[in-house]
């Protein structure tokens, strides 16, 4: 078993035919995924390498498919609308890739996901991987391997690194997720958290995060209270200084709220293992 | 993208927020030639991207054109938290009555823009907020329905029990929430909004940041940019498409991706040494950037070594390789180069270094470490 | 028993102090409705006629009185924020009777008076009486008498006709409410039936229809299929011009579609006896 | 309110919606004059607030100046539903390669604003409805998000294959809503949407009908009003504060509630007679109201009989009584007339109608039935 997505994942591509979206649509093709279709505007009716039908609209896409997921590379400005398109032609599933989608926008996108039914991963996120079965995104399909430790992440590289030293140490990973830095997201750690929980072929998770609001501080609090599995964690930002923004993740620290120093002692207060670096998380994974 | 504080109230005044009429000037003549015209108490302010400025001593009053020019040849002279002052904003003093806050901002826990009020004004927000929190009231906007009339009272009330008073504040809000949604704001904030004795309720500072994602969206705000204003070396990074934050250490780091980057800093500072700056040359892998980069960096004379961290996934290592090759032949290093590279193309990346002199490793601790002992003279 | 109001509501007045607001609070207070507040903002803190509190705003009346229904006396612009800020302020039964609400602000109504969960009934309605128990809107109180015959109409001086007609004839009312004629209403007639079905007390029900719309045609299918207790109706406007609108009620006829012809058809297909004048209502009611 | 053609093209112009130019003429002098500026062949249309304007002779097409000038001269002389046609507007003939429909109406069904649209436009879409229901899209807006890309997009595909064209189309149907909502609009049309050999999308008609309701928020939408466009007795009552609508009868009807003054006719009609008019006072009980509404009343030949049918609850029948006696003080009554009244104060009123020479009644249907015998001249 594996979380969101399998081997019954159907997806297709929104932007397959832009410069992202093609390299990342062989890219999954190759790894195994079931892409079902692609959409861009004006090409519907074409296949994307001779092979995958291309829609000019989601509608028609799942009308034809049947898909049951959706990645989207569409630039910034696009991102949003194609978001909920995908919602509100019923795609229970959709993960953002693009970075760079204004805020105000999450706002209005949010609400209206929700009201649809589906879950959104990102934006501005690598999307997910349950190793052997189906990729969604873009983490790279080689640093992984089966297994059954679940891994959640803010980050995109940062996860590729721990995913890495983990595959290497001869620790499987059932899914790994990243959720994406960026201020309004539509899926948190607890909602992947809840979702290893539940996954019988998940033993213990990891979960990597990053300075800025209350996620970790609610995951951790949500791991003491409903998880029965083993969770170990590592913080990426104690050296960053308050109030400036380090890059696209997002990470805003205001005042007190939201630093690594914060989220670390949540971490340890409720049980969950914490990393002081990015390699000790093996170690972590092994005491368990 | 922080802007001015005339900038903003330009924003809002369009917006149809009561706003006292201000000019800018870029020196004291200028300053005394516009405090002439307005006749009467002016106060002199330093435009400026730093909070704190009334305490810096960027915020004066003057009573004559003459004090203005001398008040204004002050602050033009200023440096407040590491920034110059190029511009002062000369306005009409207010009589004023009461002082509250009004800010609006994009909230992560909620999902949504919030409003904070707080009739408590005139102070820094968060000082309310941890003294007294029950004089602010935070306030949720559903973005599907924007700030309603009745929402927009209910935070009027809360500021002013003067049916007058909290309908003028109301109509502010509105107004406030409507510059923020059109401008692409990610922070908008009005500190202090006055009553005057004659009972109007007037916006005397305006402060507003916008998201940098939308900036594309409206070319009429992203003019508004002042790069004068701005660290020179992060406008220079942000003009080659990197995220830059200089920071005080000697260990100057390239990283793709930020929480990546944030953990290689964290790393420097376990293994004793201090990051100079936070780099994040992003998803792409255009060698370009990699140039930028490298100059961004070697200009901070505090750099003592340089170290780079990359894990290639839609990143080819070899592109960051060629990158560190051209960068390096056209201005030579003066300070030890310590390269990580793993993942896509890693092995094309390695020989390209070694063909060029360098060597590389492939496991971040160590890298760090070597790094680490480089800059603080240590042996690798 | 009656439907949506009776000796347990406790109303507050939206505008208490206007001219339409003040008069009726006094009617409805003389007919025994439980007046426990009003809203005005700027008067808060004050008292209506010495013995009503005032208040600035619905959250302010709904925290201090505990009141479970609202009625709102506002001009036509401010309406429908009053509607919404009663919603927000968690009060479950709406009464909207002000006149001349745009259409478009009720398509922003709607969806947020349904989220919240609370039921409106208008805009641009007479509201409704329970005789005997309580009264919320401008229903004259002396035209009612209690018994057990429902009464659901989309007309103000219609109804009253009909109603008086009926308490005359000894025919007593469980509840009269009216629905009011605007294109976009809270409450329609199928609300009202299934109200009325569900009611111990109501033995029959008379629906008074008008031209435009299908909502007559969709009442006349749900008492087919839905309801066990005999249901009359009347429809005004068999002679209207089609194309035409006939004044605030909002009766308007696009082609086939409404017209009264169509809706007598509906009823009588459906079981619906049909009053060929508005004192037939009583022969049909003594028929059933 | 019905607003022109050339009223809504300046509406959806502003909105940024493509429409060529055009300009109205109120005599055949001024039309000549436009084709002339404008060159080339024009189309000369009629500016009335009917339908079907085409088939009534009331847009033709001219070659020259000097033909604008003759089938102006005829346009302007025509008489369309009843309504004089007094201005035409002239504009440039378009080459048209396809004809769509794309109108936009608020939905008691869906309680929501809905497009409607088809690429089968330039004939009625009620026809295109009943006919090739397969060829109408209907798609109802969630006012809480407005019409979206996507949606737009997916209508734009419904009109056109090429994607060009359909993301004109759906431009210019995000603009149409825009204008639609921003004007407090019932429905907003564009009959035909044209494709052009060049490949541009352009609206060449436009109409648009004004939600009453909203015309205190929009004075300039409510200064479009054209009161010489209109029936002069319905330009009367609405100044007046009734609303009224003339009829083919005889039977003069004055009644407070809608519901009840539909119910009226229908029983003048159960009983034989057929009704002048609708006509609702209302609720309020100005006696001014009825003064008025008896003067536009009697100002029709065709009325024979009036008949008062009141209802008292918010409204006073004293003050209904008042109203009858003053008004007809000031203009003695040449018909018979039967008053019904019943309700609040309704021994007030029998009292001053009696003390006047006026008798009464409390039934409906007898009040009815009199008035009808008396219109038709039969005994009561």
């Amino acid at each position: 078993m594996s979380i969101f997505i399998d081997n019954d994942t159907r997806l297709i591509v929104q932007g397959i035919t832009g410069r992202d979206g093609s390299f990342h649509t062989r890219q999954m093709i190759e790894y195994g995924t079931q892409v079902v279709g692609g959409v861009t505007p004006g090409k519907g009716g074409q296949k994307f390498d001779e092979k995958v039908p291309i829609f000019n609209t989601v509608h028609d896409a799942v009308k034809e498919t049947g898909a049951n997921a959706t990645v989207i590379y569409v630039p910034p400005m696009f991102a949003a609308d194609a978001m909920m398109e995908a919602a509100d032609a019923g795609i229970p599933f959709i993960v953002c890739i693009t970075e760079g989608v204004p805020v105000l926008d999450m706002t209005k996108v949010y609400p209206f996901v929700k009201e649809k039914g589906a879950r959104l991963l990102g934006p501005n996120c690598p999307g997910l991987i349950s190793p052997g079965k189906s990729k969604v995104g873009i983490i790279p399909g080689r640093i992984c391997t089966p297994g059954n430790i679940g891994l959640v992440s803010r980050s995109g590289t940062l996860t590729y690194e721990v995913v890495f030293q983990m595959t290497r140490a001869g620790m499987g990973q059932t899914t790994c997720v990243g959720i994406g830095g960026d201020p309004i997201n539509g899926t948190n750690f607890i909602d992947c958290l809840a979702a290893f929980e539940a996954d019988p072929d998940t033993e213990s998770v990891v979960m990597i995060g990053e300075i800025g609001g209350t996620d970790e501080q609610d995951a951790a609090r949500f791991v003491n209270e409903k998880m029965t599995k083993p969770v170990v964690g590592f913080i990426a930002g104690q050296t960053a200084p308050p109030g400036r923004r380090m890059g696209h993740a997002g990470a805003i620290i205001s005042g007190s709220a939201g630093t690594a120093a914060e989220k670390m002692e949540a971490f340890e207060e409720n049980g969950i293992g914490v990393a002081k670096r990015p390699i000790d998380v093996v170690q972590l994974l092994r005491n368990n | 993208m922080n802007i001015h504080e005339y900038q903003a109230k330009e924003i809002f005044r369009k917006a149809g927020i009561p706003i006292p009429p201000g000019e800018v000037a870029t020196s004291a003549a200028e300053a005394e030639a516009i405090a002439r015209k307005f006749g009467g108490t002016v106060v002199v302010k330093a435009q400026v991207h730093a909070g704190g400025r009334g305490k810096a001593g960027g915020v004066k009053l003057a009573k004559t054109p003459q004090e203005a020019r001398d008040v204004a040849e002050k602050i033009l002279g200023l440096t407040i938290k590491d920034l110059p002052v190029k511009k002062v904003l000369v306005t009409p003093a207010a009589d004023i009555e009461t002082e509250a806050y009004v800010g609006v901002i994009v909230d992560r826990a909620s999902k949504r823009a919030v409003f904070m009020v707080s009739p408590a004004g005139g102070i820094d927000i968060e000082q309310v907020a941890a003294e007294t929190p029950e004089k602010l009231m935070r306030y949720p906007v559903d973005p599907r329905y924007g700030l309603m009339p009745f929402e927009a009272m209910e935070l009027g009330f809360f500021l002013y029990d003067d049916v007058k008073k909290a309908r003028a504040a109301a109509k502010i809000m509105q107004q406030l929430y409507s510059a923020f949604v059109s401008s692409g704001g990610s922070l908008a904030e009005i500190n202090p909004l006055v009553t005057t004795p004659a009972g109007d309720v007037v916006a005397l500072d305006a402060k507003m940041v916008i998201d940098d994602n939308e900036l594309d969206r409206y070319p009429a705000i992203a003019a508004l940019r002042d790069e004068s204003s701005e660290d020179p070396s992060e406008v220079d990074a942000r003009n080659a498409n990197l995220t830059f934050i200089k920071l005080d250490g000697n260990v100057g780091c390239v990283v793709n991706g930020a929480g990546l980057a944030m953990a290689t800093m964290d790393l420097v500072k376990y293994y004793g040494g201090d990051p100079a700056n936070f780099l994040d040359i992003g998803g792409s892998s255009n060698p370009e950037k990699v140039v930028n980069a490298l100059r961004i960096i070697t200009s901070d004379p505090n750099v003592k070594a340089i170290l780079f961290n990359i894990f290639g996934g839609i990143t080819r290592t070899d592109d960051v390789a060629n990158g560190i090759v051209t960068a390096t032949k056209q201005n030579p290093l003066k300070v030890p180069i310590v390269i990580r590279l793993t993942g896509t193309n890693e092995e094309i990346a390695l020989k390209i270094l070694k063909d060029n002199g360098f060597s590389a490793m492939t496991d971040m601790d160590e890298a760090v470490k070597k790094a680490v002992s480089l800059a603080t003279g240590a042996a690798a």
